[in-house]
């Protein structure tokens, strides 16, 4: 069993590993027969809480991969790299993790570092022939990755943000309480492309719905959003779409709470860290929907078992059932390749089947390398202990799971035109 | 129409006197000290999470009672053995220095209390809603803190104005060997009003955390608006920056109630932009989108036309 | 106007706020003249320098250099007509070397400008010039010292030295002597005479013994109004100087 | 703001060498330099020690830009990133309009553009900015930082959104058979430009222009006496410090390949503002210094542990107290008495003073890294190694030794000390009588 991460390590022991390897010249020399992953993402900062867990999660996936045996008899390593939530950084760090000898790189805190490491390793591997690297991508959600920037060395385990819209939109088809939407989303990429798309599909399946309002407003800056809710609660509306997350959720939802704002929020990202706290806090109970690829709530014996076992490790909620089918699956490649090759390993995930971590069946798009599987749509709010063990951020209150969208509702269709080499 | 205004104008009232709430420990080591402390909202942070530690100990009015007084301790230890020491470098040595500070505290309240945000509550006591304006809640909370605010520019510029301890530390700004020669000691009076300034940061922390978010990003976010509202205000005048508080709450709240565009405004000349150009980048942005970025065109503009601030006498 | 008097000041007026501090001065100090103010503290002595210099923008009246007006101008405009001042309190560039301060007093007068695209070795006369200062100054020796730990009475000369680098005509010394020994008095004083000559000098000075020793004329400054102006021994023989001012101050 | 605290000691001088003939004595260091930079490749291969000693040269140029203002003129700038970003953006803009139109522009012309991006905007922002000096400047800059990045969010079509502009060096013009794909040939890119960026930016200080830049920050009443307008001086200084700082995000932009928000950031104005003042602004080589160090630290240190920014703000924190020279100031206060010979008589305490500094660095990484263990790492047990040592930080054995040395550090200090007062004031008193010191 080998996990790494070097802040384990001692802190003298690296820095004259450093110095040495500095002054020798040798930093990339010390590569052992393990297949390493380099993990990317926010370690430091306000990002690490996410990050974090994130890592956790890859040891975990790597010990219970390790305990089997590996792929292709090798052992798995995971390696973090801190990128501070930075793509210039995750650029450098990249380049640290393939130097230390990973050619599989995983990240999937923001969509701008995304974006970067698809350029990156676009460009590395055409540079590089016989040492390509993997991007396997367990979180970022903005589309054009899988669609117009859509690379054959990019892998995306979690559902785009217009997959979760398809699947939130065909849940809210049959519901005919929902007449008044509002949209409150963040001014970024990801808000924008959130609300231009939650428009068009809520025209095309629900055309009486009507949009009382489309407000974006920027990216962590807002204290205050009491003059949204005023806006909010003016307009009429009896249902809010958000993709807003971290502080912009809970400030925004505290703020109607305040207010008495009665609405349901539909959301990408209640479950994040703090949200739950913030939910709790609010006392929106059952209120606030979220849309995911799992709940710890699932009914799925063989989750709830990781989960608890995960939970007792880390005393952490698993965020990310994904990482479990990115882990598993990239190990099921190796073996069918027979092979750590990039292009191989690539090839053999291309269309491949697997078994999601959360129960049915999913499927590795060839055309755009997009996973597709069932997503679960929740809300949070008081459980029954019996039924749902789980609670969230020891408020006490968990998730409900209360619908599931059959795989064929989440398929959309990809502008990708993929390059092979 | 009259319901957004009067919502409105409530709702940027609440913000602005929680904005001075946060500035006016700011100001006050300001005018007193001459030193523009970068580490204010880390002492702002801090107080969050020490009234937070002490409400689970002990109930929230404890904490909001004990954490400024640990803080406003805490505060002084660093003018002692910290800020003091580069005093004979400047003012833009003790800036640095307390630039410096901000990134070492929110380090260690993140190794204290973890990075994800805390469950800190509104107290029992003041969890109702107080008054309804047309159908708009108003919780007990905000009255509070409306409360608060105004009780300590009252109490603040009484003291500063109006007593004998706000003479002698005026004086020991601009004069202080002549103070030490009148028998005060002046490395004291300094070292308390660093206290007293870190220990209003954190009486805000303690009534803003549980109202916002209590994490250890909370400071960063809040570090800049403060400068505005200190800055705007006329550097180290109280009075100033509760009216830019104010304005400021006020500018950014009725901002925000506002859709209107470029495109709106000149609808009727049938101009429209080409798609993908800057242009239409500009035609379409809404007042609304650009609402919480006001304030920094409003320090720009108010910095260059008049740099003494709405009420200030100084110019650095 | 080439007979127009260096320095003319015309019903010079200085309020600052409800206090007025310089109250209607009239003044002319010919091309050549070595020109004293006196007057006790709190005059407006220093005040009417900083009006001259154009550190202070005047309430009323006028300022003219060599018959042009200059005040209400910013002060670097003023010194590139040719009026240059020295402070009261050293008013120097302390962490810079002696060598350094003085060629910055010289720079402009060198046309150098703002010139960012060559050396300011090369430039032709700057070092020459700067050179020639520090000998005249007395401070060839300490030329690489920082100018902020030199002597306090070194400070002073090149105080004097930075004045007079750039070569201006119009002269104006704020005390070039308080709080120096007799003997600094009077090594400054040679100093002020030799830099002095062939321009016009104005000066700030307490010590009556320089006072007297030096100027060609004397103006003396009271409560903002110049009560009289005359050669040193007519000012000496006034009894209304007398009354107002030296009374008080022969005895100190 | 006259009250930049530089030390006395680190200021340079003037020399007087300027009027020597034969080979310019000035060009030595600059040449032992480029052979260094030359070489550094040859020394350090792996593409990561490429990828870092790239990142320091883009770092210096930034560093040396930003000391133009903070050093030589005395202006305090949180903004300077604003010029950074935008010389990247239009680096990365121009590059792919070359790409597309085969325009025929090399790759190493590029940082021009980004330099001259960087000097329209700061002739249009330091005209706002300039006009005010001090705190209020400091001020502007913020504001101005702020509004800059904010409308990279709403201006789209220029700025790429959150994912930013991406473009791609190989594709241009090319002259050799250097296509600026490896690391390698990137790294030799920057490095040229450093280098001529930094003699730039040296020369720039022994012109007339530069000299003034240094009289306005010492007291920029008097500079207004000897004919200068100290807000022309801040104007061009702020002008010409924006071009560099637009070679230098020109680079970034090169070297990543990638213009985004972040280039424009908060925590780009800072860490310019970190490096810079950690390396002296007192001195042309402090910046060269701090950049080195930081660029360093910042890419390395967050493998060793997750608290790596507060040893940063530590680290800033003891040299805003302790040596406000920073590192350079540290390093020039002996070279008085290197030339005076008496060097060797401070060695002897400095060895001495090395003993307690060990113990109370040991000491104070132990607090932390056991805080953290126990605060932070709770999933991972108590059990962690530290300098090759593995221990139980939940027993208080470790909590003692690390006491222990902190109480050691402390007692032994308040002991040396006197004796390395001694020690300097003999030696400075020494090269003093060689006339070394004034």
């Amino acid at each position: 069993m080998k996990i790494s991460r070097p802040s384990r390590r001692s802190a003298v022991a690296r820095i004259a590993a450093a110095g040495i390897a500095l002054a020798t010249g040798i930093g990339a020399a010390m590569a052992q027969d393990t297949i390493k992953i380099g993990y990317i993402d926010p370690l430091s900062g306000p990002g690490a809480t996410v990050g974090e867990v994130g890592l956790k999660t890859f040891q975990f996936l790597v010990e219970e991969l390790n305990a089997k045996g590996g792929a292709a008899g090798k052992k798995f390593e995971v390696i973090g790299y801190d990128n501070k939530t930075n793509p210039q950084e995750s650029l450098i760090q990249a380049q640290k993790a393939v130097d230390a000898g990973a050619r599989i790189i995983t990240q999937g805190n923001g969509s701008g570092v995304a974006a970067a490491l698809v350029d990156w390793v676009n460009k590395y591997n055409e540079r590089n022939p016989g040492k390509e690297v993997l991007y396997l991508n367990y979180a970022a959600v903005d589309p054009i990755l899988t669609n117009d920037k859509c690379s054959f060395w990019h892998f995306r385990w979690d559902a785009n943000s217009d997959i979760k819209m398809e699947a939130l939109t065909n849940y809210m088809k049959p519901k005919t309480n929902i007449k008044k939407v509002y949209l409150i989303n963040q001014d970024y990429s990801f808000g924008q492309s959130l609300r231009a798309i939650a428009r068009t599909m809520l025209k095309a399946k629900r055309p009486d719905i009507e949009i009382v309002g489309d407000e974006l407003h920027p990216l962590l800056k807002v204290t205050d959003f009491s003059p949204y809710i005023a806006k909010i609660k003016a307009s009429g509306a009896d249902t809010v779409i958000t993709g807003n997350w971290s502080q912009d959720f809970a400030l925004l939802l505290k703020a109607a709470a305040d207010a008495g704002l009665n609405v349901e929020w539909y959301t990408y990202y209640a479950g994040g860290t703090g949200g739950p706290t913030a939910i709790k806090q609010t006392g929106l109970n059952h209120k606030v929907y979220a849309i995911v690829e799992g709940f710890p709530n699932g009914e799925l014996a063989a989750a709830r078992e990781t989960e608890k076992a995960f939970r007792a490790k880390y005393n952490s909620t698993n965020f990310y059932p994904r990482a479990f089918n990115e882990m598993r699956m990239l190990a099921a490649a190796i073996n069918k390749a027979n092979s750590t090759d990039g292009a191989k390993v690539a090839a053999a995930l291309e269309d491949m089947k697997f078994e999601v971590f959360d129960g049915g069946e999913g499927q590795m798009r060839k055309d755009d390398h997009q996973f597709f599987q069932p997503m679960y749509l929740g809300s949070f709010g008081d459980i029954d202990k019996a039924k749902e063990p789980f609670d969230e951020e020891g408020t006490g209150w968990g998730w409900r799971q209360l619908a599931k969208i059959e795989l064929k509702d989440t398929m959309l269709p990809t502008t990708c035109k993929m390059v092979r080499p | 129409m009259l319901e957004l205004v009067l919502i409105s104008t409530l709702n940027g009232v609440l913000y602005g006197l929680l904005l001075f709430l946060m500035a006016s420990g700011l100001t006050l080591i300001f005018s007193m000290m001459g030193v523009l402390n970068f580490a204010h909202a880390s002492f702002y942070m801090l107080g969050a999470f020490v009234g937070y530690q002490i409400s689970k100990w002990a109930g929230f009015w404890p904490g909001l009672i004990l954490a400024p007084l640990i803080v406003g301790a805490a505060g002084m230890l660093v003018e002692r053995f910290g800020l003091r020491n580069v005093h004979k470098n400047g003012h833009v040595a003790e800036l640095l220095f307390t630039f410096g500070l901000a990134f070492v505290m929110e380090e260690l309240v993140q190794i204290v209390w973890g990075k994800a945000p805390v469950d800190y509550r509104v107290p029992a006591l003041l969890d109702f809603p107080a008054f309804t304006l047309f159908t708009t809640n108003y919780p007990a909370y905000k009255l509070f803190m409306l409360a608060i605010s105004l009780a300590i520019f009252v109490g603040l510029f009484a003291m500063l104005t109006r007593t004998r301890i706000g003479l002698i530390v005026q004086a020991a700004l601009t004069h202080p060997n002549m103070v030490a020669h009148l028998g005060h000691n002046v490395p004291l009076i300094f070292m308390s009003v660093f206290g007293v300034g870190a220990g209003l940061a954190a009486i805000a922390g303690v009534i803003a955390g549980p109202a916002l978010v209590t994490q250890s990003t909370m400071a960063a976010l809040l570090g800049p608006i403060l400068f505005v509202v200190v800055v705007v205000g006329g550097l180290g005048s109280l009075s100033g920056a509760l009216v830019a508080s104010l304005l400021i709450g006020l500018l950014q709240t009725f901002a925000i109630s506002s859709n209107a565009s470029m495109a709106d405004l000149f609808a009727f000349s049938g101009f429209s932009p080409q798609p993908n150009t800057i242009m239409n980048d500009l035609w379409r942005v809404s007042v609304a989108q650009i609402a919480p970025i006001l304030p920094y065109l409003l320090l720009v503009l108010m910095l260059m036309f008049r740099p003494t601030g709405l009420m200030g006498n100084r110019e650095s | 106007m080439s007979d127009a008097p260096a320095l003319e000041i015309r019903n010079l007026k200085k309020s600052f706020g409800p206090a007025e501090i310089i109250r209607g001065v009239n003044l002319a100090v010919p091309k050549g003249e070595r020109h004293a103010v006196i007057g006790p503290n709190g005059a407006g002595k220093s005040t009417l320098f900083n009006l001259i210099s154009g550190l202070l923008v005047p309430t009323s009246g006028d300022v003219l250099l060599n018959g042009e007006k200059i005040s209400g101008r910013p002060a670097y405009e003023i010194n590139r007509r040719g009026l240059s001042r020295s402070f009261q309190v050293t008013n120097i560039f302390p962490r810079m070397s002696v060598f350094e301060n003085v060629r910055c007093g010289v720079l402009w007068s060198a046309k150098q400008k703002y010139a960012f695209w060559r050396g300011v070795e090369a430039a032709p006369g700057v070092n020459e010039r700067t050179e020639k200062v520090l000998e005249e100054i007395g401070l060839v020796e300490r030329r690489n010292v920082l100018a902020g730990v030199l002597t306090y009475a070194e400070q002073r000369a090149l105080e004097i030295g930075v004045t007079i680098a750039g070569g201006a005509d119009v002269i104006l010394l704020d005390e070039p002597t308080a709080g120096m020994s007799r003997h600094e008095t009077d090594v400054a004083v040679g100093l002020i005479r030799r830099i002095s000559e062939g321009r016009t000098l104005m000066i700030v000075e307490h010590d009556m013994g320089v006072v007297f020793g030096l100027a060609d004329r004397i103006s003396v400054l009271v409560y903002g109004e110049i009560i009289a102006t005359g050669p040193p021994a007519e000012i000496r023989a006034s009894a209304k100087v007398k009354e107002a001012y030296l009374g008080e101050e022969a005895h100190a | 703001m006259s009250d930049i605290p530089l030390p006395k000691s680190s200021v340079t001088r003037v020399s007087q060498r300027g009027a020597e003939k034969g080979l310019p004595w000035w060009l030595l260091p600059w040449l032992a330099s480029a052979v260094v930079l030359l070489a550094l490749p040859f020394i350090f291969r792996s593409d990561t020690y490429l990828t870092v000693m790239s990142l320091m040269g883009i770092a210096i140029v930034f560093a040396l830009s930003y000391n133009m203002m903070l050093g030589q003129t005395g202006m305090l700038s949180f903004g300077h990133a604003v010029y950074y970003g935008l010389g990247a953006y239009f680096v990365v803009h121009t590059m792919n309009w070359a790409i597309a139109t085969r325009a025929p522009i090399p790759l190493p012309l590029m940082p021009l553009v980004g330099g001259f991006a960087g000097l329209a905007f700061a002739i249009i922002f330091g005209w706002l900015s300039t006009k005010r000096s001090g705190t209020t400047f400091s001020m502007i800059s913020l504001g101005l930082a702020e509004l800059v990045g904010s409308s990279s969010l709403i201006l789209r079509t220029f700025f790429g959104g959150e994912e930013g502009v991406t473009t791609n060096r190989t594709k241009l013009l090319r002259l050799t058979d250097w296509t600026f794909g490896s690391q390698f040939q990137m790294y030799y890119l920057i490095a040229g430009w450093c280098l001529i960026s930094a003699i730039a930016m040296y020369a720039l200080t022994r012109t007339p222009f530069g000299r003034m830049c240094n009289a306005v920050r010492e007291n920029p009443e008097r500079a207004q006496f000897v004919g200068y307008n100290p807000q022309v001086v801040r104007y061009i200084a702020f002008c010409l410090s924006g071009f560099f700082a637009g070679v230098a995000g020109a680079l970034a932009g090169i070297n990543f390949e990638l213009a985004n928000a972040n280039l424009f950031g908060a925590s780009q104005s800072g860490t310019v503002l970190l490096a810079t003042f950690i390396g002296g602004i007192g001195t042309f080589v402090g910046p060269v210094l701090g950049a080195v160090l930081v660029s360093y630290l910042q890419v390395m240190l967050s493998d060793i542990t997750e608290v790596w920014q507060l040893y940063f703000g530590l680290m800033f924190i003891a040299v805003v107290m302790f040596a406000p020279g920073g590192l350079a100031g540290l390093v020039l206060m002996h070279v008085p008495l290197l030339r005076a010979g008496v060097l060797g008589r401070v060695v002897p305490s400095y060895l001495l003073a090395l003993i307690p500094t060990a113990m109370l660095l040991v000491g104070v990484v132990m607090l932390i890294e056991m805080t953290v263990q126990l605060a932070v790492k709770q999933s991972e047990g108590p059990v962690m190694k530290l300098f090759g040592v593995a221990f139980n930080a939940n027993l208080p054995g470790p909590w003692l030794v690390m006491l222990m040395l902190l109480a050691g550090a402390f007692v032994l200090f308040r002991l040396i000390s006197p004796r390395m007062g001694t020690a300097w004031d003999n030696a400075r008193s020494a090269a003093a009588e060689r006339g070394m010191v004034v």
